[in-house]
């Protein structure tokens, strides 16, 4: 046993054990503990902001180096303030509508690529992509299963028709293909959370308490 | 007006988004990087200090109004204006106007955000070990297709996956990463199909002002 | 309450309670599970061990602490079996924030070897069996210039020495002198190696990841673009496991020892499954 | 000079047929260098790519490992003629290649080689603004039905029984991101409810600006069902950025307010299970919908109901039974039809004919 003598191990053991108390009953310690996460993250969050973008890349250029086009996100910035000014809020929308545009545009020819384009290309029937399975001649079966899930799944996000007859048939398979993987993918991210709990718990025992070395 | 302005320039904007990706010619992508790198940026940035007044003007009310747990809104503007201040002035590498060190004690922010936010955030993913095992037990019952599936599939990689899979059968492990790479590729393959369509579509309607619940719902 | 009542609906602070037990004990009384190592952890302990003396392998630790449980493990693993087999071993990391974890792994492991070591043949020189990088921003940067020259990227090492000084950096000077890069991260990182440094220069590239990177990065390792592949804490057990048996390294193996912890957490899942669904059968039958 | 003599020596053969020409789609200043492997090609340690302005002094630009028969310059300067060589190396000895032919590097105006996405975009595109056109003409249009969308009503009447709130929780999405949207339409169907009835509702924020836009859409529903009088300023704030302290604090709210129902709607990290397991252990009854892969089979487990994907966007346009955002889910519709009609054909043509059917979607 020798336990620890930094005092910020013991902050982040005794914040630790506060948050993991919630596990028993929702109580003062886990209340202290999510107010002061609430705190410090958005207390860094401020810090982020104006180190990392306020001042580099709008304070600095504008008023050090005057590079003056600079103005106009500074102008359309402040308009996110005018919301405290009731008779002129709506000007809020401004500085939304560019920023949610912009970005909703950079969307569509970027969804068509990555998400449409890329997935029919893996999902065709033909040599190449028997061959990407490494698997020989299963390779073909493989993406024969592949290629009747993703009809079937798609079938089922089919919003036109009612689930019957043949669209009720193809979207029960796809429900079958999609709840195998729910589960799998449940069951493959278990490993995953137990070992950061045991992390944890290597921290608590290890570094704080020494129990184990 | 209040409507018009904001739907042209989202028309306008979306545009712009829609033809970085067609212009690769370097006398529009310098306009293009602006927008992105300037102009955009900053304005998240501004959205941000809306955001935080919300959050001080929620828990100074709470603390003037001594609402219920209203003692905890303390400990939550003292932590942000403490952890503030250290990040404003104390600099993101501590090379700020305040000092962040009292002898081999240092309080920069980097430190703060390691021993605090880190701890809790890490705890909090720790808490999800638990989670999936009470989910689990109330959800994985054979009470209908679906669950049975969910339930069977999430046994077999439980099992798959430790070293005592492998002993149980040579192929297990394999089978395992079978059911990932096949069955649930494929289910996956089509919820995005379903998913990308939405979003071409929902972003298309967006742009032409026909999607406008952002404006504050209303026609 | 009846019997069936009692199984289906079981108090969550009880299976709390008792999957809390099953990770902890384990813990504090530790001792190994014998796990079998499988193809894709093999492969990657094969191409570290058939390193030639005039090569040198590179292991990357770009892990946070987030996943450290995970990573830690492996980084250990891999160091242990580079300075028991005398391979030659730079140690570099790709974010400065994942410096501090790269030292620690370093250091205990180093301590480990020098602690038992009688001579200056036996013990960990640094310089001569090992140097550390540090770090070089950005991650890009590395990635393609060490296939040009090692030492003019990292110009100094990450204790100030000038690096083409250095006893071993004689013969190690680009990527034509490295056997395999050990890439150990939580995130997409290996798959930068591959498209820079492996597409250009060929450079075979083995991957240590956490088991929710697993699933999407096992494409890579069958298309043979990652040569091998550990996964989670089992991956790191399981090399773990290599090592001592294939080169009777002793030292404190935290993967295989938690492996007890891992397998009894999934087991007791399983058995509230199965407690659930007895509950359940009982409770309809009832009706 | 001794270099040359080694050359003689070992002999090394230089690649050959070396080519350069502009790279076609991008912004200017880079080259594509391709030559055909030397002879010599094992023994080799790399190559050795080198440029010249002026056709005789040529300066190394770049190496590569042996085996490549490609290089990329990206330190080309637009409109100046280059020639380039290639160099075997083996440890100290180079043996160069006969130069390229001159090239100059330009830029393009049009991604000619993103073809295949734009002829996407206006097929996809085009059927959705054809039933959306179609819609406005005042065109029945049938959508089935969708399971969790009908436990809405059920959800917050539910509330209201028991005199408790209804937690609106949007997820760590921007603005920008599709599952956002079109949780704030349901938010806004939500709130018009929770308005008639008059039942709290708590919408706790991660993200700026989604926080300001979540504000003024309860604002006015507000206002739209009657009730300005009603709505609570404080009932929509901002929690946090960080991931996890988001979920802490909904974890907080969830175990002190005891909501009885819970929306979990928009796109969701790992703290989603954080979230939802805390939801069922306070015994409320949970919706959910995301578009995130990785989050849905948590949700699935934990959840009441749980709309998958895309069945959030319908909902979202089901439930604001607006005509314009229903024929948008036709067109949709008939987008599947397509693309499940392009496998079938691509996949025929891939498995009778040697047609490289691939390509076509690069």
């Amino acid at each position: 046993m020798n336990i620890s003598t930094d005092p910020w191990v013991w902050i982040a053991s005794i914040l630790s054990i506060a948050i993991l108390s919630f596990l028993y009953k929702e109580n003062p310690f886990f209340r202290a503990a999510e107010h002061i996460f609430l705190g410090v993250a958005n207390g860094y969050l401020v810090t982020f902001y104006w180190h990392r973008i306020l001042m580099p890349i709008l304070f600095r250029p504008l008023f050090q180096q005057g590079d003056l086009l600079l103005i106009v996100p500074f102008i359309v910035g402040m308009l996110y303030l005018t919301r405290f000014i009731p008779r002129v809020s709506w000007l809020v929308r401004i500085p939304i509508a560019i920023y949610m545009g912009y970005w909703t545009g950079v969307l569509i020819p970027a969804t068509i690529q990555a998400q449409i384009i890329k997935q029919v290309q893996g999902t065709i029937l033909t040599a190449p992509n028997f061959q990407s399975w490494n698997a020989g001649t299963s390779g073909i079966a493989w993406s024969v299963i592949v290629f009747i899930g993703v009809l079937c799944t798609l079938s089922y996000f089919y919003f036109s028709r009612e689930h019957k007859g043949v669209i009720g048939f193809t979207s029960r398979i796809g429900i079958v293909f999609v709840m195998i993987g729910f589960g799998a993918a449940f069951g493959y991210t278990v490993m995953a959370r137990i070992s950061l709990l045991i992390g944890k718990l290597q921290y608590l025992l290890g570094d704080w308490l020494g129990i184990i070395k | 007006m209040k409507k018009r302005i904001p739907l042209i320039l989202i028309f306008v904007a979306g545009l712009l988004g829609v033809i970085s990706f067609v212009i690769p010619h370097p006398s529009y992508q310098v306009y293009d990087a602006w927008i992105r790198n300037d102009l955009l940026r900053v304005l998240s940035a501004f959205a941000v200090v809306l955001a935080l007044g919300s959050l001080l003007r929620v828990h100074s009310d709470k603390i003037r109004r001594k609402r219920r747990n209203w003692q905890y809104s303390w400990l939550l503007l003292i932590a942000f204006a403490v952890s503030a201040i250290i990040g404003l002035f104390g600099g993101v590498a501590a090379d700020g106007i305040l000092p962040t060190t009292i002898g081999s004690f240092s309080y920069d922010i980097q430190t703060l955000y390691e021993n605090i936010v880190i701890p809790l955030a890490s705890s909090m993913f720790a808490l999800l070990a638990f989670f999936m095992a009470s989910a689990a037990y109330r959800a994985f019952r054979v009470r209908s297709m679906e669950a049975t599936l969910l339930l069977v599939a999430a046994f077999i990689v439980m099992i798959g996956v430790l070293p005592l899979g492998y002993s149980i059968s040579k192929h297990l492990p394999a089978f395992v990463q079978w059911i990932l790479n096949v069955p649930n590729v494929a289910g996956q393959r089509g919820i995005v199909l379903g998913i990308a369509l939405g979003v071409v579509a929902t972003s298309l309607k967006i742009i032409l002002g026909i999607e406008r619940a952002w404006l504050g719902g209303g026609e | 309450m009846k019997i069936y009542e009692r199984l289906n609906k079981i108090d969550r602070r009880i299976i709390y309670a008792i999957l809390f037990v099953v990770v902890t004990l384990p813990l504090i009384f530790p001792s190994v599970l014998k796990v079998t190592p499988m193809t894709p952890v093999e492969n990657l302990f094969t191409a570290v061990d058939k390193t030639t003396d005039d090569k040198a392998l590179i292991l990357d630790c770009s892990y946070a602490p987030q996943i450290k449980a995970e990573v830690e493990p492996m980084a250990i693993a891999v160091l242990r079996h580079a300075f028991k087999t005398r391979k030659k071993i730079l140690v570099l990391s790709l974010y400065v924030e994942m410096i501090g974890l790269a030292t620690r792994a370093l250091n205990q492991v180093v301590e480990e070897f020098n602690s038992v070591a009688e001579t200056y043949e036996d013990s960990i020189i640094y310089g001569r069996d090992y140097v550390f990088l540090g770090w070089q921003p950005p991650p890009i940067v590395p990635m393609l210039g060490m296939g040009e020259s090692i030492s003019n990227i990292y110009v100094v090492d990450y204790y100030g020495n000038q690096t083409d000084t250095l006893l071993m950096m004689q013969r190690i000077r680009n990527y034509n002198d490295i056997s395999i890069l050990v890439a150990l991260s939580g995130s997409r990182i290996p798959i930068s190696w591959v498209s820079y440094a492996q597409n250009r220069y060929g450079l075979q590239v083995g991957v240590g990841c956490t088991a929710v990177s697993g699933a999407d990065f096992y494409p890579y390792y069958q298309t043979g673009q990652f040569t091998g592949l550990m996964v989670g804490m089992k991956g790191a057990a399981e090399y773990e496991e290599l090592v001592e048996a294939n080169h009777g390294v002793k030292g404190r193996r935290v993967a295989s020892e938690a492996m007890l912890s891992l397998t009894y957490a999934h087991l007791i899942i399983m058995l509230f499954i199965v407690i659930g669904n007895i509950g359940f059968f009982l409770h309809r039958r009832k009706k | 000079m001794s270099l040359i003599i080694l050359c003689t020596l070992v002999g090394l053969a230089p690649p050959s047929n070396v080519r350069a020409y502009d790279a076609p789609d991008d912004g200017g200043g880079v080259i594509n260098v391709e030559w055909q492997l030397s002879t010599d090609d094992a023994q080799t340690d790399a190559y050795e790519i080198y440029r010249s302005e002026n056709g005789s002094d040529f300066v190394k630009v770049g190496l590569i490992g042996r085996s490549r028969q490609f290089y990329q310059d990206q330190t080309t300067e637009d409109g100046i003629l280059y020639a380039y060589k290639v160099a075997t190396v083996s440890d100290t000895v180079r043996a160069l290649s006969e130069p390229s032919p001159e090239v100059i590097s330009t830029p393009s105006w049009i991604n000619v080689a993103k073809v295949n996405i734009y002829v996407a975009m206006l097929i996809f595109g085009g059927l959705i603004l054809y039933y959306i056109y179609h819609a406005r003409k005042g065109k029945e249009l049938f959508i089935r039905k969708i399971a969790g969308l009908q436990a809405i009503d059920d959800a917050v009447g539910r509330a209201t029984e028991m005199g408790k709130p209804i937690l609106y929780v949007l997820g760590l999405g921007y603005i920008e991101d599709i599952a956002t949207i079109a949780s704030l339409n349901i938010l806004g169907e939500v709130a018009k409810k929770t308005a008639q009835y008059d039942t709290k509702l708590i919408v706790p924020n991660a993200d700026p600006i989604v926080y300001t836009v979540a504000r003024e859409i309860v604002k006015e529903s507000y206002t739209n069902a009657g009730r300005p009088d009603a709505y609570d300023p404080e009932s929509v704030f901002f929690l946090a950025r960080e991931q996890m302290a988001y979920a802490a604090g909904i974890d907080g709210i969830m175990t002190r307010e005891k909501p009885a129902t819970n929306f979990l709607v928009g796109y969701f990290a790992a703290e989603s299970l954080v979230i939802a397991e805390t939801g069922a252990a306070t015994g409320a009854i949970q919706i959910a919908g995301t578009d995130a892969l990785a989050q849905l089979p948590f949700f699935v487990t934990a959840c009441d109901y749980t709309l998958i994907g895309e069945e959030l966007y319908a909902a979202s346009a089901y439930i604001s039974k607006r005509p314009l955002l229903l024929g948008a889910i036709k067109g949709e519709d008939w987008s599947k039809v397509i693309i499940a009609a392009a496998l079938i054909l691509a996949s025929i043509i891939g498995l009778v004919s040697q047609f490289p059917i691939l390509s076509l979607f690069q």
